[in-house]
């Protein structure tokens, strides 16, 4: 995390004597008879940067969706300023001078970076494009988010997401915007690339612009903005100046309850007691993916994984769950010695995934939309899924035991949904994860690995996820997760596996894990 | 918001499973209805326009009349269309039908004409010559990670060839009771045929529903990475897609081989693959994978050979056969549209709210999957 | 039943079979008396495809002639579409071959690639049926008369039920010539008699399963099929043998309660016409190799050739069905 | 070093040569620059139709109704010229306006209705087939000064070859497609849309409208091959380019274009038509083959092109590692 800077003191003067720049009066909106917003008021003022914070399902993304017109309204006024406007679609929005970066890069990965700063915007002579002027925008825009080095007429996706991310803040600057809505930008940025944004962002708030920050990183809400609203359930709880917000008030705000919930786990369980080896990884690896190494995990012990992104977590998660096959190095999943003791270890490296399955492992992908959840299958399917195709097609799992199976874990779990015949995809994101981890948990698995499971998820679902990870942990499952969120992860680990540039660099134990210490080995 | 259901008695759920299931359904999403109502719709048109084409009479101990034509004529593409849907449900398209057809045909004829096999092993023969098709385009689809479209495409263009080859290029006629009993003959008041496809409508309804294969297809279908991670064999299961098309296709080929007693390696079959295809979209299913409806599927065949068989009937000059068609499929494809839906909705919402909303949940379910692709 | 015969001649059908008769001795004799030379030519034959018995019967005849003489028969197969043929045409003109052979899927549209075969001084030999060009662009046409043909069946049909008849047509593929004209023809005979006419047409797409489901519609829609059609007239074979299982399976009698005429001679309505299932058909020659090539040798030599070389087939009826076939088989 | 984004196109490209180079080795007519220049011609309306087509395709879409559209536009030029005796270039123009209508017409039923592409088109597959029979069922010349006028021109090369206008049309027409795809926003949304429709959708590209004109110029570009085939042929005919859609969606895949969308080049799919051409005229040089072996032949070499490009795109994949 970056250190805190100092919280700005002055962060309602720049917008004391400045005017309005958006206005928003009781603003609704429903969804086939939910209310998604109701009688929502906001103002941003110029020069202004406006955290806009909630859960998940508080109606910030509806919200800005409404506010870009992707959405139509059912009531209320917008004005931009001082002017009524009803933007038809985003390229309407952009043209009035709202620019959104969304949560999810909404680039498009097969074009060129430069067809994708410039597109509907480009550049023409004799009624032609010309691309050389568009390669001359598309390198000054670059520029202005520091990345002057980038090669701008490869495709998008051969860069990383944080680059990608950039890429599109970059565009979101292109047009004359007057507002710029940044969604959940940072999630996958690293330290310094944050930043930079940051200095950007203070950049563009000097020269008047009005700019909507949504995130869930609470630090950077106290490092940045200047005001902060927060929504719940779709209706404004209130606008508050950052500097006079404690905390836990904005917490309770949020959640609307107190904070001690979710302080409870914050002590540090350096004891873990001596387990049972459950999956040893030795000097396992693949050429162009990963640095071979070693790595130990026990029944009873959350390791997490640690790093940068593109530092290898996710690959380290891959071939430990057997998803890439290491072309070297064993992996050995051991028996519970205690229930079968005569049992012979399982080499896993060159099984199937449904016999890694089977023999009692699970993993929860990190990018939850492409590689987690089937959007347009049932509830009750989803969380089926695993345990049914672990059993094979042809011994199909009676429907009254699913009906069971899925409805202890909608209550275990406190999954939000009338109904488990529900698409997947209308859930919530936070539901939707929970929904991938009861997938795994139907399986009873011994070794189940996470990779970033807090990703995206408001601070409610965060905590409860977090809860249910150490409940597992006591009851003897064994939990492999990567995360880049530091002090979560210091929170909940017995040990850490940092990696750097595909290699393993250190794992610590113990009282050595703190997020000083990590960010010590990363550094050096 | 929790829902705590109350307690299911076992016993109860068994028996009444099916009809609660179709009725829930239903409920829930009234586009299942759309094709039913387009089918009564074009009968009770053409009733009205050719009169007695809703007339059934009790001939020689068999059923007669026009609707038995149709399920009658209907049998192969409701085979093809069968296999078809499943295909479509992995996110593929299987062209070749048509194809494999012909080839199954071909071989049907010529190993009755030049061998004394016993016809079981000849049928044997040709189902075994429809199910290599169907592996040679699963394994182009799932291990070259051919696009279906163009992979099906090849064996579309070739399996006509190796047909004619078998034949020699000529329509080889044949004898056999066997063969000509499926072709034509009638077993308990219908053509044989309509009962060997229902029992193998039946048999994959069942094995899809009953089994974990319907819903591994699914899933594959519209997720096929996330499928691959809880331990799918998603390139098998799309490789078996691909060899239950062509088994469907087969069978459909000795059918059609056996009711003209011969087979003709250029025309059986021809196009059948594009009514399949409208078939399975008719029923609701997405070209994009995900969820198929085998039921629905069959009301789409039936749809599709209604149209046909009312236009040979009413007498109407053969030109305007293929406006007819066009135009009528056209305006199912409209009112049975998303849109028009939601425009429905719309209007029914002001008069009865409750209802409206369950038919757009349906509809903005059904653009979600669309729109995750 | 009726067993009709055929009681009256009418004075035009004598003329007409007449015509005929020397039509056939046209194609049986050798257009112009070239002996076989000893000349290696080189002979490129555009065929339509394979789309029927007929058609592969027609190709095998010219390649088994060309060998026969020694030639080097390039053969294209255009799969049903002109663009190909036109293709193969100047592809053989890009080799440059000795002589074409192009047996055209449509009537119109070859102007352009008749012209720079005319430039190329290469003979074109139109086979089983002619185009609508400048006769100067092509050296001559080896082909029938579909618009006879279906005359031919027209006057059979009249004679044999003395010119009262209600029909019902098999059409063949919507738009293709051959449907056209063989309906063009057979149209022009029956407007002669007020008694006959067509009371249900449809096409069965020349196949015999679209012959069979075509026939069965018709059977359908007659509230008493055996006494309201009288005769049926197909344009191909093949959709009459799908037609007369239709009619079988419906418990009618081919031939005896309802007439059965057809086009092309395929052995299979021998075999039916052997086991009184069908009356009568026309036969379309397939063995047209021999006159062509006789064409391109004359050319060569310098003579003139005329340009429309008749290759009709005559009319069989049952009585010769069973010799006709064993010939064919 | 070459992009990755072109390496497809430069594996067709390859293709296209070894196949020629292969022609010209084993022939002699294969070195005149005729057979080219009758590559050019013959394959011209195909060319047309899978300019058009590409862009569906790289929109994500597909049109089948393109082959019915060639023989529909046929039919209703000849029944313009000589039943209602209207000069050709203003029934080239009505023709082309009908094209563009129907196009457009389909467009919308995608956008508006949301049904797939691959039904709608199918549904206009029939229909446009249909209404040539209405016009008329029988083929027709167009003896028309004026078309046999255009089908007149003919510029020599050397070499035996020459130009013919359709040649020269086509090419004009490539070009304009390749701007167009290119060069204008219109050709930029196409690629947006067929690479992320939602993200496309965030970014201001205006998907309704430009289905509908995606739609609308697979619709001009076939209904211009219409016209090139009536001129090819000075005759119309209902039955004529059946199958047509099918050999344009080869063209296109082989020209290196994803049929999901997003990825590919308009001069890819000409190259693609070529290949398709070279290997007919390869057939017909041998000469040798039957029509089941044809057939095979052509299933076989669509096959092997197919893998071939496989390779060669994961080969040069492999040598250039992502950032």
């Amino acid at each position: 995390m970056t250190p805190h800077s100092n919280v700005k003191d002055h962060s309602r003067t720049t917008s004391d004597h400045s005017s309005a720049l958006l206005q928003i009066r009781s603003l609704s909106k429903s969804f086939t008879g939910v209310q998604a917003l109701n009688a929502v008021s906001l103002q941003v003022n110029k020069g202004e940067i406006h955290a806009l914070l909630g859960e998940n399902g508080a109606g910030k993304s509806t919200l800005i969706k409404v506010l870009t017109g992707v959405h139509p309204r059912d009531e209320g006024d917008i004005q931009l300023d001082g002017r009524a406007i009803h933007a038809r679609d985003s390229g309407h929005a952009q043209q009035l001078g709202i620019s959104t970066v969304y949560q999810e890069v909404n680039l498009i990965p097969s074009m060129s970076v430069t067809e994708n700063l410039t597109l509907q915007q480009q550049e023409k002579s004799f009624g032609l494009i010309n691309w050389k002027k568009a390669d001359t925008r598309a390198r000054a825009l670059l520029a202005r988010v520091g990345l002057e080095n980038l090669d701008p007429s490869r495709q998008l996706d051969r860069y990383s997401i944080a680059i990608q991310q950039l890429i599109a803040i970059a565009r979101a600057l292109s047009s004359e915007a007057k507002l710029l809505i940044l969604d959940e930008p940072t999630a996958s940025l690293d330290a310094s690339e944050i930043k930079q944004l940051f200095s950007l962002m203070t950049q563009l708030k000097n020269q008047g612009m009005g700019i909507i920050f949504v995130t869930h990183f609470l630090d950077q809400v106290y490092d940045i903005t200047d005001v902060i609203t927060v929504l719940r359930n779709g209706e404004c709880v209130g606008t508050f100046p950052t500097a006079s917000l404690s905390r836990s008030d904005l917490v309770s705000h949020m959640v609307g309850k107190s904070l001690d919930d979710l302080a409870t786990s914050s002590d540090h369980q350096t004891t873990g007691k001596p387990q049972n080896t459950l999956l040893t990884m030795q000097h396992v690896g693949k050429q162009r993916f990963l640095h071979p190494l070693d790595l130990t995990i026990h029944a009873g012990e959350i390791v997490g994984v640690a790093g940068l992104l593109g530092s290898g977590r996710t690959e380290l998660c891959e071939l430990a769950y057997g998803s890439t096959k290491p072309d070297q190095g064993h992996i050995t999943l051991h028996p519970d010695s205690s229930a079968t003791p005569a049992a012979e270890p399982t080499s896993l490296t060159q099984k199937s995934l449904r016999q890694a399955i089977q023999s009692g492992m699970g993993y929860c992908p990190e990018d939850r939309k492409l590689d987690g959840i089937v959007a347009e299958l049932s509830i009750r399917e989803n969380m089926i899924l695993a345990l049914q195709a672990s059993k094979g097609w042809w011994r199909s799992i009676a429907m009254s035991e699913q009906k069971k199976l899925v409805d202890d874990m909608i209550k275990r779990l406190a999954i939000k949904t009338p109904d488990m015949d529900k698409p997947v995809g209308e859930l919530s994101g936070g539901n939707q994860q929970k929904v991938i981890l009861a997938r795994w948990l139907i399986t009873h698995p011994k070794l189940l690995i996470l990779d970033e499971p807090t990703r995206g998820i408001d601070i409610g679902a965060h905590h409860e996820i977090i809860q249910i990870m150490q409940e597992l942990c006591e009851q003897g499952m064994g939990l492999l997760v990567a995360s880049s969120e530091l002090e979560e992860l210091v929170m909940f680990a017995h040990r850490v596996v940092v990696m750097k540039d595909h290699h393993k660099v250190a794992e610590l134990r113990g009282s050595d894990v703190s997020e000083q210490a990590i960010l010590h080995t990363i550094a050096s | 918001m929790i829902d705590i259901r109350p307690p299911i008695k076992a016993t109860n759920m068994k028996k009444h499973h099916a009809l609660q299931h179709l009725l829930k359904r239903l409920q829930k999403q009234p586009k299942t209805l759309a094709p039913f109502v387009s089918l009564l719709l074009i009968l009770s048109v053409t009733a009205l326009i050719t009169p007695g084409f809703l007339e059934i009479k009790f001939v020689n101990g068999h059923l007669y009349g026009s609707l038995i034509d149709i399920l009658h004529r209907g049998t192969p593409t409701a085979l093809v269309a069968l296999g078809m849907a499943v295909v479509i449900g992995t996110r593929g398209i299987d062209l070749s039908v048509g194809a494999v057809i012909a080839i199954s045909g071909a071989v049907t004829a010529v190993l009755t004409v030049n061998t004394d096999w016993p016809v079981w092993i000849v049928i044997a023969c040709a189902l075994g010559s429809g199910l290599v098709c169907g592996l040679w385009n699963g394994l182009l689809v799932s291990i070259f990670n051919i696009q279906p479209i163009v992979a099906t495409l090849i064996l579309m263009v070739a399996g006509r060839g190796i047909a004619q080859m078998i034949t020699e290029g000529q329509i080889v006629t044949f004898h056999s009771t066997v063969l000509n009993a499926i072709g034509n003959e009638f077993f308990l008041a219908f053509p044989i045929r309509v009962w060997i496809v229902l029992g193998m409508i039946i048999l994959t309804i069942v094995v899809m529903r009953k089994t974990s294969l319907g819903l591994f297809i699914e899933a594959v279908g519209a997720n096929v990475r996330a499928s691959r991670l809880v331990g799918i064999e998603a390139r098998l299961l799309v490789l078996s897609a691909y060899m239950f098309s062509g088994f469907c296709a087969a069978l459909s080929g000795i059918i059609i081989a056996a009711d003209i007693r011969g087979a003709d390696a250029n025309n059986a079959g021809l196009w059948l693959e594009l009514d399949a295809i409208l078939a399975v979209v008719l029923a609701g299913a997405s070209l994009a994978g995900g969820r198929i409806y085998l039921g629905l599927t069959i009301i789409g065949v039936l749809i599709i050979q209604t149209l046909t068989t009312a236009i040979l009937t009413s007498g109407l000059p053969v030109q305007y056969n293929l406006v007819v068609k066009a135009t009528i499929i056209l305006a199912v494809l409209l009112i049975q549209s998303p849109t028009t839906r939601q425009w429905l909705a719309k209007r029914f919402q002001s008069k009865r709210g409750q209802n409206a909303k369950k038919e757009q949940n349906s509809t903005s379910s059904q653009n979600h999957g669309r729109a995750d692709q | 039943m009726i067993d009709r015969s055929i009681r009256q001649h009418l004075s035009w059908f004598d003329t007409l079979k007449q015509h005929l008769l020397t039509t056939v001795l046209c194609v049986a004799l050798p257009v112009c008396s070239v002996s076989a030379s000893a000349e290696n030519l080189t002979i490129g034959f555009s065929q339509i495809g394979s789309e029927s018995g007929w058609r592969t019967s027609e190709t095998e005849s010219i390649k088994a002639e060309a060998e026969r003489r020694g030639y080097n028969l390039k053969f294209s197969d255009a799969q049903q579409k002109q663009e190909n043929q036109i293709k193969a045409v100047r592809s053989f003109i890009a080799q440059g071959v000795d002589g074409i052979l192009l047996a055209p899927v449509v009537e119109t549209g070859w102007d352009q690639v008749l012209k720079e075969a005319k430039r190329a001084h290469i003979p074109v030999v139109l086979v089983d049926r002619g185009v609508d060009a400048n006769p100067d662009l092509y050296l001559t046409k080896v082909a029938s008369d579909f618009r006879e043909e279906g005359a031919l069946a027209a006057s059979w049909l009249a004679a044999k039920t003395n010119g009262k008849c209600n029909i019902v047509e098999l059409q063949g593929t919507v738009g293709s010539s051959a449907a056209i004209d063989r309906k063009a023809g057979f149209d022009a005979v029956i407007s002669n008699f007020p008694n006959m006419k067509i009371i249900r047409s449809q096409s069965g797409d020349f196949t015999r399963a679209g012959g069979k489901e075509v026939m069965e519609s018709f059977l359908k829609a007659e509230s008493n099929p055996k006494k309201d059609i009288c005769a049926l007239f197909s344009h191909n074979d093949d959709m009459a043998l799908g037609a007369i299982l239709a009619m079988k399976e419906a418990g009618i009698k081919p031939s005896k309660d309802i007439l059965v005429v057809s086009i092309d001679g395929v052995p299979d309505i021998f075999k039916a016409m052997m086991d009184g299932e069908s009356n009568a058909t026309i036969e379309l020659n397939p063995h047209l190799g021999a006159p062509a090539f006789d064409a391109i040798l004359a050319y060569r030599a310098g003579k003139t050739v005329p340009k429309w070389i008749k290759a009709n087939g005559p009319l069989y009826l049952p009585d010769t069905a069973a010799a006709e076939y064993n010939k064919r088989k | 070093m070459i992009n990755e984004r072109n390496l497809p196109i430069f594996a067709t490209l390859t293709v296209f040569l070894l196949l020629y180079g292969f022609g010209m080795y084993e022939y002699k007519g294969f070195r005149d620059t005729l057979v080219f220049t009758n590559l050019l011609t013959d394959n011209a309306f195909l060319i047309v139709t899978a300019v058009g087509m590409t862009f569906v395709i790289l929109s994500g879409g597909i049109d089948l109704s393109v082959g019915s559209m060639i023989a529909f536009i046929g039919v209703l030029m000849a029944y313009l010229i000589t039943s209602l005796h209207i000069h050709p270039i203003l029934a080239i123009a009505i023709s082309l306006i009908v094209g563009i209508a129907f196009g457009a017409i389909m467009g919308m039923i995608i956008s508006v209705f949301e049904i797939q592409p691959f039904i709608v088109t199918l549904a206009g597959m029939f229909l446009f087939r249909g209404l040539a029979y209405l016009i008329n069922l029988d083929a027709v010349p167009i003896n028309h000064p004026f078309i046999t006028a255009l089908s007149d021109i003919y510029v020599s090369v050397p070499g035996r070859g020459g130009l013919t206008f359709i040649a020269m049309a086509m090419l004009v027409l490539l070009v304009v497609g390749i701007l167009i795809a290119r060069r204008t926003r219109f050709g930029m949304n196409v690629y947006a849309i067929g690479g992320d429709k939602q993200s496309a959708a965030l970014l201001g590209v205006p998907i309704k409208k430009t289905t509908v004109k995606i739609y609308a110029l697979s619709g001009l570009y076939s209904a211009l091959a219409g016209v090139i085939f009536a001129i090819y042929t000075s005759s119309a005919y209902p039955l004529a380019a059946v199958g047509v859609e099918l050999d344009a969606i080869a063209a296109v895949v082989i020209g290196g274009t994803l049929l999901t969308g997003g990825v590919g080049y308009v001069f890819g799919s000409f190259l693609g038509a070529m290949i398709q051409g070279v290997i007919q005229t390869l057939i017909t040089f041998d000469g040798s083959l039957n029509s089941w072996w044809t057939k095979l032949a052509i299933g076989g070499l669509l096959l092997f092109f197919i893998l071939l490009q496989k390779a060669i795109v994961f080969w040069a994949k492999k040598r250039s590692p992502a950032t």
